[in-house]
């Protein structure tokens, strides 16, 4: 175990894989951002030069030379940069990458990751802001993972990376300074699984990526008041586990979703569809959501900061269904 | 300058053709039945080019097709029956019935998937060439796609990757249109070629209607490919089908009549300019015979074969069943 | 008040807004389909001929023609085919289209109509039977249209594109035959309406577009079985009407959500969110959701069935909340 | 062929350049601050193209540019007080503080929208055209955009499109690469040109250094394009500054030193070739002082002028509010 950012988690699991499989691709530019972490992945590119590739700002080709190469047996990772620009590969995302293993009645596999940032970012205005998650969901033959701390992006993406599916990865630049304890020798953690970051009985806190962070702030928050907040991280939007996030609402009967994009169809609306579905009878209270206000993203900073949700507004929530 | 093909070359392009003609019409057959949900983008007229361009690939090469797609199946060697029975949306279809008509995909055959998203052929061919170039391979990637393509930027992007990286990717583009016109093409450029020469990419266009031409050029056209690693454009100038039309299942010029190869004078009805100047089959038929490399009965007799191996296609996708609706739900993932 | 068709009251709306308005523009093929109201079309384009304009297949800048248009004080009709291919102009509609107003401080109108059809169609396969509603709803600035009979979608149309919000309108082809009265006279149904399509008072059915049609047909056969389902059409996904919908929940104190799309983070999640949101305390039982299954749309006709939800679905939905 | 310009129109050409620069080095003083969260794509090096085109533009004209936008906007005449305050999120900014550094818009100023995804405004403005077009307007429409941007495929089909259209645009396209190279473009074509001309769009290139050079281009260009009521291609050369940097605010070349432009001795440092061969504002003070169109000391004081105006924005800015919190959900729709 060493403590480690999540930037040099990331690293790791690139690295392992790098070495690992002489058939695993990088294609992309600033696949650690520009905040300070970029380091990392310049070493990465240097020891590992003929595997990295630098494209053009074609974003369309660009994933689908990813998609093209993964069906003929390489695996790959394309970076996309923000989630606003993964807009203009959706096409290659969803049409292509997304049906090819069913729509060929199994005969091919497209493992391919598809990387980029999502999120209030300071200054990202509104076209370099968006959360596209609840949107990829939205369709078929795609999973998509949302880790949040160093152990669970290096486990998380090496099992991505050896899976036979394309993944959207949703990263939020904010996670990247992130520390924790992450095992020095490679792991795997399974796709499709939810981690309970902080256990609590009076009410579940369901969420995914920095807004597990805002919520374990919340349960901190609570804790003062006197309630037990249970936060659930759910790592995975698709497959999404619905074993462990129903476990806890019917074990606290109270749920408060936080959601980085906008409220309308998001992965919020999904959990509390859940929870009105399959724990109706333990509800104590009505479901609470927090999400972003649906609004294109300002650039002035107060009014950023007016529109994203807080650890505030979570516990503040939370407060009200516990009553 | 690539060889000359040998007779037995020839005849088994011609029967290639044939193999590819007799499918589509059976298809048309089959759309006229009602009984089909789809709607049919066929191969015909474009078959002296899908049959020598197949000619020249090695089962490593991996291609990508489009909507129009059958004939490049057929031709690649992929079973007509279970061709036909994923175009009918049965269990033993290439594709167990997920894919149908415009999805047509045989890994076996080197197909790597088929698109029907305009231009999502080429992006997807750069991508296998990207892996044979990484892997070492002499195995190249292909795009087939038609004129009307090259409206999507998709497909200017694709050409622009594989010109800077150094791909090694044949662009096969069949105009079935007249140059920067509809139906298919709205493209400005005073000739589709003159895109990707603007990217530095070579260029080669084609008579698509003469199946000994195209086999030349593309002959070279992947030589070139498989020593530069690097992309080439082929263009093969075909004249669309006058029962082109995705959702009227009709004959306009009639079944295939191979006598009319050497009777021309019979050629009749609205369309005989289609069938006497522009379908590929008669032409080499005629040639054939006209050059003796085989005669007018031999030419007959392929034909009656080609017919009875998609006559027992036929039956075998009919008594195909349909796949079990509990198996809707497979494969979402790999 | 005359009989018509969806198609024909479709095009009514347009024939008054381009005799009403010599800027307003209409690019796109195939309005109204292939399946045999393409004549009206074909009617039309004949007399405003100067109006319309034949794009090439590249809709990401015919989306951005007819933004960039609208922008300039025309108001445009965009056809983009599919809701497949609207994927090509995702970057178009939500980047540009949705932001542009709220980014300028207010400066920027984009009056555009864009129009596409979703859904099963029979035989559409992995990449022409998309969905894509929910995909929209979850961005800012969009509003997003499902009408469902042939008065709505007249009156609906007319209000659209007399707006200054640029609008996603997503139809179903198979509603293009539905015959119903409409108003011969021009007249507008405002934006963001639900519609009570049956009254009841056991359960409430919420969908939108064709499943309103398979919900009339599930509560028919409720009917039978002497259970009474209110149907409600919410015909505009963004803005939501949350109080009629709401309102028909607290009343049914049942909820059966019905969506064409996948179920994840789709309207039908939104719904059931909500109820659990606001009608929790009212819920007899828990929300139940159909939607289509979440796989790539398979060719195969008993495929393509089985994947579809259905009335009888609906129905059983229902009867096990009834109990 | 463009009229010569009179000397008042030469010295309110320098005179909009200063203003350019001048105000964009106070954006990078601002940056430095650390109280803006933004990330800076300056105009600096560019001004001679953007003065000379804008000045060339009637109020009209709709003009849609790119994350560099600052310099157009102030060379059409926005206010430097609201644009700086918009850079810096306040309530007086142009768009009322929504849209930040990349998205400055003034619709008075003759500005559609600002969009910072890459070629974005080259679709929008092909629409912007479309509409003076349809509304027969004598006004154009003109995309402003970056070598890079030719990567993209809208960009390749909103060419095509004007072209087939026929449609009243002026694609600008300022190149701060090497032809071909990083940093921004990655096109495999020979020269930028190749690309617009292969879809048939009059293409002219010119040194975006010579601010006569351009607006002798740009006037002809813009003629052209309201008689033929076609799009034209004009390409400027640029030398990328060397402070192009988004997230350093640093002055590599020093804040500009006027006196430079008849001092070139004292020119030094790292960057001095920049400085010396790729400064249009510094070869335009040059060129003017020794075709005495003006003197030293007219331009200093010039210079004394317009950096007073911006001092005056920039006091004018700081002392604008932010937005309320209470607004941040305003204007989501019209
Ligand atoms: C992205 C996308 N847009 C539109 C369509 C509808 N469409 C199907 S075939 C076709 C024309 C294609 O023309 P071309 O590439 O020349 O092929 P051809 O049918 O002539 O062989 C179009 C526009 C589509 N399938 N995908
Ligand atoms: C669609 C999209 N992809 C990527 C980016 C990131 N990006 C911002 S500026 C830029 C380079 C643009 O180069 P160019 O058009 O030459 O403009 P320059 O900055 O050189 O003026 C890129 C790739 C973006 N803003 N939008
Ligand atoms: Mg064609
Ligand atoms: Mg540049």
């Amino acid at each position: 175990m060493t403590v480690k950012t999540y930037a040099e988690a990331v690293v790791d699991a690139l690295t392992g894989m790098l070495k690992a499989d002489p058939n695993f691709h990088i294609i992309g530019r600033g696949i650690l951002g520009h905040g300070g972490h970029e380091h990392h992945a310049h070493a990465l590119q240097h020891d590992f030069a003929d595997r990295f590739t630098d494209p053009p700002t074609s974003e369309g080709a660009t994933a689908s030379m990813g998609i093209g190469a993964a069906m003929a047996g390489c695996r790959m990772f394309v970076h996309l940069g923000t989630g606003s620009f993964s807009l203009e590969a959706f096409n290659q995302l969803i049409n292509e990458a997304g049906v090819a293993h069913s729509m060929s009645g199994g005969q091919v596999r497209v493992p391919v990751i598809f990387h980029m940032y999502h999120g209030l970012r300071g200054g990202g205005s509104g076209q370099h802001s968006l959360s596209p998650q609840a949107m990829f969901a939205n369709n078929a033959g795609l999973k998509v993972m949302q880790p949040t701390c160093p152990r669970d992006v290096k486990g998380m993406l090496r099992a991505a990376i050896k899976g036979n599916t394309p993944v959207i990865w949703v990263d939020h630049a904010a996670l990247l300074g992130q520390k924790g304890e992450v095992p020095d020798e490679d792991y795997e953690i399974p796709l499709g699984k939810a981690d309970v970051k902080r256990e609590g009985k009076d009410v579940s806190i369901v969420a995914s990526s920095r807004a597990v962070l805002w919520s374990l702030a919340a349960a901190d928050l609570l804790a003062k008041d006197g309630i037990s907040a249970e936060v659930v991280d759910i790592r995975s939007v698709v497959p999404l586990d619905e074993d462990t996030i129903t476990a806890s609402i019917r074990k606290t009967g109270r749920l408060v979703t936080v959601d980085e994009s906008i409220q309308m169809c998001s992965v919020g609306s999904e959990i509390a569809a859940l929870a009105a579905e399959k724990a109706q009878a333990q509800l104590k209270a009505p479901v609470a959501r927090i999400a972003r206000a649906a609004v294109p993203v300002p650039f002035s900073p107060p009014l950023e900061k007016a529109i994203s949700p807080k650890p505030e507004m979570i516990a503040a929530a939370a407060k009200r269904l516990v009553g | 300058m690539a060889s000359q093909p040998t007779t037995a070359e020839r005849i088994s392009l011609l029967e290639r053709m044939l193999m590819m003609r007799r499918f589509e019409e059976e298809v048309l057959r089959v759309a006229q039945t009602h009984a089909y949900v789809g709607r049919q983008h066929l191969h015909i007229g474009h078959e002296a080019t899908g049959a020598a361009v197949a000619s020249v690939l090695t089962p490593e090469d991996l291609f990508h097709t489009t909507h129009r797609n059958h004939g490049y199946l057929i031709a690649r060697g992929a079973d007509p029956g279970r061709a036909l029975a994923e175009i009918m949306g049965r269990k033993d279809g290439l594709n167990g019935g997920r894919g149908g008509p415009w999805h047509l995909c045989d890994r076996e055959a080197g197909f790597q998937s088929t698109s029907a998203m305009v231009g999502g052929s080429v992006g997807l061919a750069i991508g296998a060439a990207f892996a044979m170039k990484k892997q070492k391979k002499k195995a190249i990637g292909v795009a087939h796609f038609g004129d009307g393509t090259l409206d999507e930027g998709i497909c200017f992007e694709a050409f622009n990757m594989a010109s800077i990286f150094e791909l090694p990717v044949l662009f096969l583009c069949e105009n079935n249109a007249k140059e920067g016109q509809r139906p298919s093409s709205m493209l400005a450029a005073k000739a589709l070629r003159d895109l990707p020469a603007a990217l530095q990419i070579e260029t080669v266009v084609v008579d698509g209607r003469d199946a000994d031409d195209v086999r030349a050029a593309a002959t070279d056209a992947v030589a070139r490919i498989r020593t530069t690693g690097k992309p080439v454009f082929l263009q093969a100038q075909l004249e669309r089908w006058p029962g082109s039309h995705q959702l009227k299942p009709e004959f306009p010029t009639g079944v295939t009549d191979l006598t009319l190869a050497w009777e021309e004078g019979r050629i009749e009805g609205k369309h005989a300019d289609w069938t006497r100047a522009h379908d590929g089959i008669r032409l080499y038929a005629k040639k054939l015979v006209a050059e003796k490399a085989t005669s007018k009965e031999e030419i007959l007799a392929l034909d009656r074969k080609v017919i009875a191996r998609i006559e027992a296609a036929r039956a075998f996708a009919e008594a195909s069943p349909f796949p079990a609706p509990s198996t809707a739900t497979d494969l979402a993932f790999a």
